[in-house]
């Protein structure tokens, strides 16, 4: 269901900053909040449908697999170094777990695998939006 | 670009927005964030803010009700005339401890992704001067009270607090919490003498 | 490679250090971590972490000092046995507005570039369960000193507090303050009951 | 005097990360904190005698301009766009002043030229180790 909320920021997002139709959004979202890609879509497509300029958008999903950093003992690691952590965290809370609504919680919920800090950065957990193309024109948005 | 900006400000678009504050610590803006939603004359939304301590959910012995999620969003807690948004529906019954560069980003997924039903809008927020005045301020425009108590420390962190808002162009109504206790009969100022724009005294019976 | 960190971890380096906090505002960690350090039986270096409210200069009468700086860093205000390192000296009177971004390194900068003396270093920390803590586990092997109130808000998030130090394999000492007030040789028991290792009563004269 | 400050922390972090003998280490200062770079080679040379690690380096000092970036209206800007703010704040205090003492202290001090916020990030203010020429050897840190 979160899906919705995050399907709703890119419309507003889009109709807030853009005057020309858009024919496609590139949106990045982090692999550990577990988006649903098929509700996403479908739940752009339904809200999409309140405004002109993106009522014709195309939804692009890109999963990007963040790197973490550790702060405290300076040590990087990767997704699959905490996936167990994430799993218990997944298990005990359910589907709207607190990673899946709120991936800046992360350092809330994740130990560093090596010395246990929750200091942890991870570099790619932000959900924004990649690319926006007009019909008639490619841009490129940051 | 950033989405979870943009929904924020749209959830807080069009509201009355409070936000109660104090750089110090303990002076009652919660037990005051909670009595002032409960007496405003129609549906409120009261977002707790304070993601370290989340006293709110407490105070209204709401800390075990776990959230649901609807297509508008994270769903609020209903207590009387009050819809309760609180990190504790989310992480439930456990410490949360963050790093200061995850705090405001917490706080935008806190106000974007929940549902803000009714025309007013109450923050609580915690103690300090940082990422809590810096993204209210990014988001709304909203009227500040300010809580103290009589202390001396707490009056001199207060004024920069109140300078602080000036420089920003924003009224700020001055609460005095703890001005007093009464004991029998006897008015004893515990905690030393200031007079705000509300003054109140303790009450153990809170 | 970070200079800052490393002289920061040498600084603390064959000290002992104590680190008074809880993740609630209010509940007497500053009134305590002054006590403390006067009671040590020698020279301690007593370090305000709370980079808002700066209350320790204030509870020592020594917000306007200004600060020395020497080949061996900033010089702290000495009183008494303790040498008092604050943002207050370096700031002076005003405001500390800061994004969460910062604060980590702010309070990193204060211990490294500061000259710490004696062999106790004592920590004043603000209310939360952020930088504070994480700075001080990545810096030094502290001494937790943990204060709440009876109250059942500050004993629920003193709980968080404590189930993270457990969790860190740190054991607590807890202080419960402001725990009963006399009013005509009768105890009062104005925000609630709880027993710790120390229990400190309120005292007006403070 | 600060600098001896910053002098110490160079001599401490190559000696604790560094077993070979050191003949060059570049440190990169920001601008906005005024610090003096004469004064700063001076008491590295003399902190430099305590270890044989480090007692034949040399030191080089690049001063590094930040870029920052308001959080609450978005725009970017240059150090010449905070020039005057800062010129008030070192008038304010004299030579050992906070952004000279501590230079992560500077939101608390500038405000956005446009919208007036503290909310600032620059990107580029801290103070770090680039480069560490070993005898024998090239090495690069970061
Ligand atoms: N007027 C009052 N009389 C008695 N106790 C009070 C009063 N106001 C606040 N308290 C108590 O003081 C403590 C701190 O209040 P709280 O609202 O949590 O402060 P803050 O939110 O500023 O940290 C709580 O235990 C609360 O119950
Ligand atoms: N035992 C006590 N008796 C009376 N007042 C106290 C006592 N302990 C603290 N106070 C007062 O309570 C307020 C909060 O104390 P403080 O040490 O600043 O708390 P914290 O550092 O936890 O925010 C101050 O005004 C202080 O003078
Ligand atoms: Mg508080
Ligand atoms: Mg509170
Ligand atoms: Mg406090
Ligand atoms: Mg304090
Ligand atoms: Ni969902
Ligand atoms: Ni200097
Ligand atoms: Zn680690
Ligand atoms: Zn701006």
């Amino acid at each position: 269901m979160h899906e919705w909320s995050i399907a709703y920021s890119v419309v507003k997002t889009l109709t807030e900053n853009f005057n020309k139709k858009i024919s496609k959004v590139t949106l990045v979202i982090p692999l550990f909040s577990f988006l649903d890609i098929e509700i996403l879509k479908e739940a752009f497509n339904e809200l999409k449908k309140e405004n002109p300029i993106v009522e014709n958008a195309e939804l692009e999903v890109k999963i990007q697999e963040p790197t973490f950093r550790c702060r405290n003992c300076n040590r990087e690691f990767k997704f699959s170094d905490i996936q167990q952590q994430v799993g218990e965290v997944k298990n005990s809370y359910g589907e709207e777990y607190p990673l899946h609504l709120m991936p800046e919680l992360l350092p809330a919920f994740i130990k560093c695998p090596y010395c246990g800090s929750h200091d942890i950065e991870a570099i790619g957990q932000e959900i924004y939006i990649e690319k926006v193309e007009e019909y008639g024109a490619v841009e490129r948005v940051s | 670009m950033e989405p979870l900006r943009e929904l924020a400000k749209e959830k807080l678009k069009d509201k009355k927005v409070i936000a109660i504050m104090s750089a110090k610590g303990g002076v009652g803006k919660s037990v005051i964030s909670a009595l002032i939603s409960l007496s405003l004359p129609s549906d409120v939304t009261l977002i707790d803010l304070d993601i370290h301590t989340m006293a709110i959910a407490k105070l209204f012995g709401v800390e075990n009700v776990p959230l649901e999620v609807s297509k508008e969003g994270i769903e609020p807690v209903k207590i009387r005339n009050v819809n309760l948004i609180s990190l504790a529906g989310i992480v439930r019954d456990r410490y949360v401890i963050l790093p200061g560069r995850n705090q405001s980003n917490v706080m935008k997924e806190l106000i974007a992704y929940s549902s803000i039903k009714g025309k007013y809008v109450v923050f609580d927020l915690p103690p300090g001067l940082g990422d809590e005045i810096l993204v209210l301020e990014e988001l709304s425009d909203f009227k500040p009270i300010v809580v103290t108590t009589p202390s001396k420390v707490s009056l001199k962190v207060v004024k920069y607090l109140l300078d602080y808002l000036n420089e920003r162009k924003k009224k700020a109504l001055v609460v005095v919490n703890m001005s007093y206790f009464t004991c029998n009969d006897q008015r004893v100022n515990l905690f030393g003498n200031y007079n705000g724009d509300v003054n109140l005294p303790i009450d153990p019976n809170l």
